[in-house]
């Protein structure tokens, strides 16, 4: 049964205490995320990327410590605001970049764009737009684990605007039935496009769903990567252990509108500036100088990475565009090796 | 006659239609205090308040499921899909459900329901936000299927939706929403009625039809024809079911001639049923088979260069009228 | 919020007692359902009712209980298991039958057949055969009720087996977040087909699952139509007087096959016997003898009964077959009258 | 050659390749300890256990998509749909997941999985459960489409949807499963590939091209007419897509006369996409129009009468058949 910290308050459990190198690497993780989607914006403006674009700014923690709680053979599932993900998780910014601007030497090659992200040799299985259509394929990989009998957990990741959809039901259903080694992670940024949650869950604290499918509830706040880093690690330990999937509730914000054309007029200056005191990238970078990392060290990281984004624009601008080939030959898989 | 453009056409429609029939009501995701994904519904929350312009989770079975429900005991939904993608996920409720349930019930029960919302490719949306829906819901008897071309007959076939005592599945475009045409003045009411077909133009060379985002690009290939002597007549069915081939048929006794020219992808659909019924309805008209233009048969690519070698073009659409026509 | 008693133990709160004439009525409505199911049984076997044929024996205090707390007004779904409700709110065995037959005379000439019944009059609004299908439908008439600001509540009915399905959850979360007046009825009769509920869900008690939507929850017994009546009435109130949905879960048991061409063979013959001990007619039947109602007097209900079937049976068998201007004709509706 | 039924051959069809294969499994309703809803996968709990034979709660996207997520990563999941008309609620997971994952991935994942389970009309089970569903599924690029009328295409070409690396619609009937008919012998493997029509009578007069529960209507059709001396070559394509219309082009040449037999609506869909085929690439060979005979443009009521109204009768295709020999 759930136990009661699925509904818990917000007070995290024992504040775990960072280590210094690790922080670090995950600093620049979050800080290579933040500087890929800024340019990203730029380059949408200039009409180089096309289509949705769906920035993840604001969340960062969330995505890198989620990484650093799984192991590499873990599997991997985000919506179309995948970028994050796909960074923290190793992809290269000239792939993703390359991906965005449509080229053939983009992590999809310019079949999938900004929504369809995928990097399958490091687990990362999409990058999918349809809200909760892919919560099943989520719970699919799982059941492959455990029919395989694989060391393997899957961790999906999801909006709390598609808590109210069948797709979260049905797979939330079938992991709690199943005991499938998964961790449903519920990104709770405040709104669903222009909605607020208040407009579309009767329900406040969403962890409280996970009774309905007899399956352990979590909830905590999304700025602070050591903690989102060891809160996780339950969840995934517990897949791992074969105890069952975990529905996390992690409340966070994004610092820009739902996707580009969106000037995100529902919310109040005064709202996104409160919330700016906890961007995740300033309260690491807090913690870092209070762990004694001198202040040039980080403004030297700083630089490295924007050079590093730079590279990637570069790279993305001059790659070669996606091809026909490709898009013909990619229909039907083969069938030869059958 | 005035220009507006094809979202204000929408708008005006449900406007018009909420103003003069209080069971008349909007629902869908970001209609509201959003203004509408694609500023559809704008400024309707102001006017009809949240009891008649309705904001809803991201739930499409649970709320076009509800509208049916509403519909069948008296009130006239108009459901909006955020994009017609995302109807697959209530797919059941408009196959199994809203075109079902009059004859289900003898006719106890009716569905006066009108579900709406951008169709088709929308400018590198990709693979699961491309979808040209039309063979997936024309072929479907209990239902009316509308996809409208131009700002007028958005408008009045709109209209006619919302009045219908049945459900209709109403099919705009995201690339349409920005276009420019005329429509009635004020205080003229236009309401266009189902199966009727439009000629758009006259020729007596080869017979077009053709509806929703091609249709602009046929007339263009129409154009450019007439410099080289072709004349083009293009024919908009405007509803896809019913299907009015009439006029079809008699423009192809003129022509011997016929192109058609759609974005589904080119198995079936209304493009293969117009091409059935041509060859079967004037097999002795006819000087060469029938031709169509279509969006290829692959998941849309993201890259825009793909994107655009997709979708049908002035360029295939030329190439197939010459072929019918024997000419270079 | 959910309140406790959503998880609450079957001890029944404060048995309430039966009134004799009242009670009376029911048994009456409830042996008429039973011998109709027992008559449609064996027509289907001589082969005069085709498709699919679900039987409600076992399960026929629910429906009388239901209809007694609800109004004339208000809105019924059921599934396609649909014969018992239809006659507890007053369709006559006639228009049933014929339907069964597939003739012009019955509730649906011959349109919808046993999974389709409809009766708009008496607000019976079907028999729905797609799992989980009707639940939006149901909300969306407590919309309307809601809309127009009518004293109407709807109450929608289905299996335990569809609780796993997105169209449950669906309706569940629009209705839990706009507060319509409908109650949902899980009619908990263990078996989805051939599937025990343990096969199904990581729930044994369903009612939790009302907390997921903020939503009331309830469960109880099914064999005790006053204490069904009682149960659903405070659900109804709660719905009429503008205080929201509520999720009931009843525990019920049919008594034959998923449908006839079902042989039940994955229960045993010692399960079936021993809920027959709560046979719901029986249980009434007891307690009618308790309230000092003769023997013969029921003798003689029965008996009346029994005819009352019989010529339900003859008229079916004589009426007229279906019509095909029916058919064609009911495709669309008549525009005209728009 | 043995003779068995449609139900065991598909069965044996499954039981082979999850011999030779452990990455296949069989998921979906009853499909365990019930032995299947209408019996298909009797005996395969037994043998292989509650790990490959998995009976599901009813939710329907959820386990098509289980299976599809299974599938990215290295299983060949079977998913049963207890009947086509609920894949419905799945449709979303089907054309938008399964269909597109391999292009979105540009080739870096594959969807090996095979949807199957009794399609069509079943003899009175009304309005929601008699869909012909082949017209939702034979348009849509990135997937297969079979729908085999005898035993041993059902084994042969299940066989060889098991094996492929790309998501297979597979239609069978309920009112198929009992028929029965020659099978190769055990041990002798046969693999039927898609996209190979079956000429399966030859004839001089008329092509026929049908598939499904209506190709025996049209072989008894066959007979009769060859009483009156007119013969018809049938053509069953077997496979929807990929469609081998080669065959057919072939006949029509020789027949000059083509109908087009199916179950599905008469709109759109298979049926229209063969006839504009056959249209376009045996123009010059037709000296009548392409004909159909097609179940009725009604949802599917209830009572038997009006049932057997709906469906294609013999009588419609000798009808057709004359009708195109212009004969009395
Ligand atoms: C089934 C479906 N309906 C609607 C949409 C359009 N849509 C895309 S994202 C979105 C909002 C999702 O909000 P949330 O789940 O909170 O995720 P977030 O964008 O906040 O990360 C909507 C409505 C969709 N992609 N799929
Ligand atoms: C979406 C869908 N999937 C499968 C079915 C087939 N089916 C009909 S009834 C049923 C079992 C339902 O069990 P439950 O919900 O417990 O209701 P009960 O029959 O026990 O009253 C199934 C699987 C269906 N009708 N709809
Ligand atoms: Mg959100
Ligand atoms: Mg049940």
């Amino acid at each position: 049964m759930a136990p009661e910290r699925g509904s818990c308050k917000l007070a995290p459990v024992g504040k775990p205490v960072p280590d210094e190198d690790h922080l670090l690497k995950q600093y620049r993780s979050m800080r290579t995320i933040r500087r890929f989607e800024e340019e990203a914006a730029r380059n949408y403006a200039k009409g180089h990327i096309g289509g949705f674009l769906h920035l993840y700014i604001g969340q960062e923690a969330i995505a890198v410590g989620a990484v650093d709680a799984l192991q590499p053979q873990d599997y991997i599932f985000q919506t179309y605001r995948d970028h994050g993900i796909a960074l923290a998780r190793g992809m290269t910014p000239e792939s993703a970049m390359a991906e965005l601007f449509g080229k053939d030497a983009g992590c999809s090659r310019g079949m999938g764009g900004s929504m369809h992200m995928f990097d399958v040799e490091r687990n990362f299985l999409g990058g999918w737009a349809i809200v909760g259509g892919h919560l099943a394929l989520a719970a699919g990989t799982a059941f492959k684990a455990k029919y395989n009998q694989e060391d393997r957990v899957t961790i999906c990741f999801f909006g709390e605007g598609s808590t109210n959809i069948g797709g979260f039901h049905e797979a939330m259903s079938l992991a709690g039935l199943w005991k499938l080694p998964i961790v449903f992670v519920c990104e709770n940024n405040q709104y669903a496009m222009g909605t607020p949650l208040e407009r579309t869950s009767a329900l406040d604290d969403l962890s409280i769903k996970a009774k309905g499918y007899a399956m352990v509830g979590d909830r905590f706040e999304g700025h602070d990567v050591t903690l989102i880093e060891e809160r996780l690690g339950e969840a995934v330990d517990r897949a791992r252990r074969g105890d069952g999937p975990t529905f996390v509730e992690i409340l966070t914000y994004r610092f820009r509108g739902h996707s580009m054309s969106d000037p995100a007029k529902y919310r109040t200056r005064t709202e996104l500036e409160q919330k700016k005191q906890l961007d995740p990238l300033q309260v690491t970078h807090a913690q870092l100088i209070e762990l004694g990392v001198a202040e040039s060290q980080l403004d030297d990281l700083d630089l490295e990475i924007d050079e590093l984004i730079d590279a990637a624009v570069k790279f993305a601008e001059e790659a070669e565009p996606a091809r026909e080939e490709v898009m013909l030959g990619t229909v039907y898989a083969p069938e030869d090796d059958a | 006659m005035r220009e507006i453009r094809y979202r204000e056409a929408l708008r005006e429609a449900m406007l018009e239609e909420m103003d003069r029939d209080e069971t008349v009501f909007l629902m869908g995701e970001e209609v509201g205090h959003y203004q509408g994904a694609y500023k559809v519904s704008e400024g309707l929350l102001d006017r009809f308040g949240e009891r008649r312009v309705i904001d809803t989770p991201i739930a499409e079975a649970g709320f076009a499921g509800v509208g049916i429900g509403a519909a069948m005991v008296g009130l006239r939904p108009i459901i909006e899909f955020m994009t017609w993608n995302f109807s697959f996920v209530a797919f059941d409720q408009i196959i199994s459900n809203a075109a079902k349930i009059h004859q289900m019930s003898a006719g106890a029960l009716r569905v006066p329901i009108v579900f709406r919302g951008p169709n088709g490719a929308a400018r590198q949306v990709a693979s699961q936000h491309s979808h040209a829906v039309a063979p997936f819901y024309a072929g479907v008897p209990g239902l009316y299927v509308c996809q409208p071309s131009t700002p007028r007959d958005a408008k009045g076939l709109l209209k006619t939706a919302i009045r219908s005592n049945n459900p209709v599945v109403f099919l705009e475009g995201e690339t349409l929403y920005g276009l420019k045409g005329e429509v009635p003045d004020e205080g003229v009411e236009e309401l266009i009625p189902f199966g009727v077909s439009k000629v758009a133009r006259v020729g007596s060379d080869c017979t077009i039809v053709t509806w929703g985002r091609p249709y602009h690009v046929a007339m263009a290939a129409a154009d450019a024809l007439a410099k080289d002597g072709i004349e083009c007549e293009v024919i908009d069915p405007r509803t896809l079911r019913p299907l009015d081939l009439e006029p079809v048929i008699a423009s192809v006794a003129k022509t011997n001639r016929c192109v058609v020219v759609h974005e589904h992808w080119p198995y079936g659909g209304p493009g293969a049923e117009i091409v059935d019924q041509v060859q079967r309805r004037a097999f002795d008209h006819l000087d060469a088979p029938v031709e169509r233009v279509s969006g290829l048969d692959v998941p849309m690519p993201y890259a825009l260069n793909l994107e655009e070698y997709v979708l049908p073009t002035e360029e295939r659409v030329i190439d197939a009228v010459k072929r019918v026509s024997y000419a270079k």
